[in-house]
């Protein structure tokens, strides 16, 4: 079992460096060289991208675990800086801190001023470190809520983007409450009167996750994974081996498209052939579409239907039965 | 606590061995130390609401497995015939002084109280039917977080009841939560911790990650009573911290105080 | 000039304890002695109501100053002790901590479930530690904007005791923002829709006093004092001299007569004869009359006009003229 | 800065000797150190909005002396002649990039940019100038708080300014103020900090209590930023430090998209 997406992909990610290497050879090389390397070249693209058709087209859960934690997926400011404009961003929760794990701000979508809200990781250690990585404090909740009254005030709709392995677990969390910082934050997102579109873009990690998650559409990107619970602390309780994450991956069904069949999401949005991390362009554009798609129904709807839609899809979530017999 | 023989049995806090008659007289807490063991869903609403007030509903909600997930089925008949319940919640309308009330009362003998599926829908009932019925809700918690087993059909519960929650803000229904021992995670991190009045009984574990979670994240010194109701009241979460004793006094004064727009 | 209403009060406190211990003798007398001893009892009584009519007929703005921060004047829990039933305290800012030198809760007042919010001051060291000399920190503020819009929600008048040096002025409130605390904490008041009513019982400190003294009807004790600055710090400010202080509480004009002459409270509450805590039980009646006087008319207004009354109150606040010529 | 002769001053920041007109034309931004220097309100509305924009309003209102404070007169009249006006804040009407805003712009040079009956009738009468238009408001915030000379009568304009800010919630109006050098005190503690966006110039001083007070109440030791933009922003109190070149079209940005819907 592979721990990371790059020792997952690791075949592919040689593959497509000789093969970079071979097409810097090919711009510097004579004719002569040129037809010899030609179909080296040509060679190695077929076999990459049987390798993705392949490796990609049989993804199991805990593959999609390790695709959707790869450190060179596209993160939230890259997907913002592909699909608005004008983005502003906006700090401060205005009690104790700043919070850099979750960004917001005001940026425009075609035209039309939007609220966006989302998780950010860290692409290096110190920016990891930096965005703590994408592990929210009590403070980065407590900016999400603010923003979302701002653009409750200001009738913009928000768009959420979701991508955090949990919210911070330590002390100083605790003491500022960041089990009430991520009910409060999901219970604003009730109360809003605007149109909302949460897209979980990466990783949908538990409470850290739906704290900003509680959306009149929830999309999830076809990689991305939504759990309860990480599959390493399940694997750790259920079998006190947390290396059994694969398993548990399998079981708790945490990809896209369990949770589509479950209900729990309005769509799964088409990753570029190879995953988003092979053309972040084409990603954001295909997040972008899934966006306005769901966007536009909700334009109709007045303040009070949003909030009564919302209500109703969240309250439909569970599968129970009324037992005939006593217990 | 731990039984020795069926008039005796040991103090989970202090140790000391205590009278089982006694121990029960004195509410489940030891008179010793202090401290409060965990009661039964039943237990709890004898002590807490008017005798015979109590009118249990959706009793009939039960689980199904709809993920297969490993064991499951196993554990909740295990749990069921435990504690002679469905699920960890139990529910219904019950009265505080003559005042009505829409009341859920979570038990941790069921599954570590977890919340999956059922308790996720009892509890929005509770709240609810608070709205429908005009009535104050009031909800004992006791859970280890979110049931795993339910994947993430557990989770959207967090949005679910929270939802409920913010209806009752939105009618003017108070919403009264106790946190008993424990209360965490994924229960604690929604409709738990947005009630209007929060309450404790003294020592509950009260945290958001497990406590070894928390620790292993930490570089600086943790608390001695990291996660306890002590620690949570320094931090603002809570109002009070009630002993057992005074708990039914204490409720009801706040329901017919924060209630008195509704029973007029 | 006297620094504390011990040193001003010293004389009349010196014959009070005398006659104390007279009346004490008194008790086990015989009759002769009593014959003896009654007679200079009666006139260290009349010296004293002597006392009291002169000092505290003519209280000038310092005297008012040592008096609103006597120690042994009546504090919010006492007045909430003799105004109130089934008060019962609610902590918790749901932020990052509790705060102690704001208290609040519901009550009754006659029977009717309310509000009641204030600055609570202690009357030794332990306790004047405890509750930070009465000078509140965000979380305070922040406990106290729950609590009124949990009575707004609930339909509860609110009630605000009002008695407080200053707001903490330490670098920990400070970097979790005291000024957005008081800020949203009158911004608060303005929004709830329930009748709203503050008394200043004693010290009404600048920002840390007004930001829970936004209400419908605003009174003031009779010797209780409401200035923009201490006058302490006023004559630092402006003679360098901090012993100043009484000349700068004469220009501040902080008595509650100047107050109302301003028209910038509704009503000055009497004391009882040689003020409040001379008979803590009558003024706490005489407070708790004045409470209901104020908020039986505000009954019957609806929460929109109950709003626009407070808006329109201190709206007209502000004393200036159309200038007539250029600059 | 301190004026060495017509074309030569000191950076009050790094005490270097800059040339007056590169000094003018860098915004009084020093170009070694970046201190931003203090800004007359004529010059800010010049280089914050559109030119020509800008029409003044209620600028005929003038302080009276109710208390007969000592040398409140005096002052007045001489920060009046200092400054051609009658108060420390100039207020009116402006555009952004076309887009209308209400604006008010304080001034550190009359008596401490302090706040007293005129400045807080100027700032609530912007605000609901902006609830009445329906655009857009904007504070530039520079005073050491609350003017002590016309007592309890400035205390009660932090409340009514706060209730103009609830009213500009309330009507969904953008508010966005700007803490330039020094926001402090009763201007602090009222409406500048209920703003919906709040930016900072780099390095203003920013804070509630006089540094000294803050200090002496302290027995932890005092960060070395305290009270800077810098603090506040870590603070989480402020949403941008923007430098001054960057301002105008920060602010153009934001009230184009939150007063989108005013626009339309
Ligand atoms: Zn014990
Ligand atoms: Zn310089």
């Amino acid at each position: 079992m592979a721990k990371s997406w790059r020792e997952w992909e690791k075949p592919l990610i040689e593959l497509e460096e000789n093969l970079a290497k071979l097409e810097d050879l090919l711009k510097t090389a004579t004719p002569e060289q040129r037809s010899e390397l030609q179909p080296r070249v040509d060679d190695f693209k077929k076999r990459r991208d049987n390798y993705i058709t392949v490796m990609y087209g049989r993804l199991g859960p805990w593959e999609k675990v390790l695709v959707a934690r790869a450190d060179k997926r596209p993160y939230t400011l890259d997907y913002i800086a592909q699909i608005f404009t004008d983005f502003t961003e906006l700090q401060g929760d205005r009690r104790v801190g700043a919070d850099n794990a979750i960004i917001g701000g005001p940026a425009r979508l075609d035209g039309m001023p939007v609220m966006v809200v989302g998780h950010q990781k860290g692409r290096n250690i110190q920016e990891r470190q930096y965005r703590n990585f994408a592990m929210a404090k009590p403070e980065g909740y407590r900016k999400a809520i603010r923003l979302f009254e701002m653009a409750d005030r200001f009738k913009m709709p928000i768009i959420t983007l979701v991508d955090t392995p949990a919210a911070d677990p330590g002390v100083e969390s605790e003491s500022r409450g960041i089990s009430e910082a991520i009910a409060a934050s999901m219970l604003k997102m009730f109360e809003v009167k605007v149109p909302s579109v949460s897209v979980v873009i990466g990783e949908g990690g538990s409470g850290g996750a739906i704290g900003i998650a509680v959306a009149n559409a929830v999309l999830m990107q076809e990689h991305a994974i939504y759990s309860v619970i990480p599959p390493e602390g399940c694997a750790a309780i259920l079998w006190r081996m947390p290396e059994k994450g694969a398993q548990a991956a399998a079981a708790l069904r945490l990809t896209a498209q369990s949770a589509f069949e479950l209900g729990l999401i309005d769509e799964i949005v088409s990753e570029p052939w190879g995953a988003a991390h092979r053309n972040p362009a084409e990603a954001a554009q295909l997040v972008k579409e899934a966006i306005l798609k769901h966007l536009e129904p909700l334009k109709n709807l007045s303040g009070e239907q949003l909030k009564a839609a919302r209500y109703d899809k969240f309250r439909a979530m569970g599968i129970f039965e009324s037992a005939t017999v006593p217990v | 606590m731990r039984a020795q023989s069926e008039a005796f049995l040991q103090c989970a806090g202090c140790k000391k061995i205590l009278f089982s008659v006694e121990f029960e007289q004195n509410l489940r807490v030891c008179p010793h130390c202090g401290h409060h063991h965990r009661l039964s869903a039943a237990k709890r609403i004898e002590l807490t609401f008017d005798l015979g007030s109590f009118s249990e509903l959706d009793s009939e909600l039960r689980s199904l497995d709809p993920l297969a997930f490993p064991d499951y089925a196993d554990k909740r008949l295990g749990a069921e015939q435990k504690t002679k319940s469905f699920d960890s919640v139990t529910t219904g309308l019950a009265a505080l002084e003559g005042n009505q009330v829409s009341v859920a009362v979570a038990d941790f003998a069921f599954m570590g109280g977890s919340m999956g599926s059922v308790a996720g829908e009892k509890i929005t009932r509770t709240l609810e039917r608070a709205v429908e019925q005009r009535v104050p809700a009031i909800i004992f918690c006791a859970s280890g977080g979110a049931r795993m087993q339910e994947g993430l059909l557990s989770l959207m519960q967090m949005a679910k009841t929270t939802a409920a929650v913010q209806r009752c803000n939105e009618f003017g229904i108070p919403y009264l939560a106790v946190f008993t021992d424990p209360t965490m995670a994924g229960v604690l991190a929604s409709y738990a911790s947005v009630a209007d009045v929060i309450i404790a009984e003294p020592k509950a574990l009260v945290g958001f990650a497990g406590a070894r979670v928390s620790k292993q994240a930490q570089v600086s010194k943790v608390p001695d009573d990291f996660q306890t109701a002590e620690f949570v009241m320094k931090s603002g979460m809570l109002d009070r911290i009630v002993p057992r004793k005074e708990m039914r006094n204490t409720l009801s004064s706040l329901v017919s105080m924060l209630g008195g727009h509704l029973y007029g």
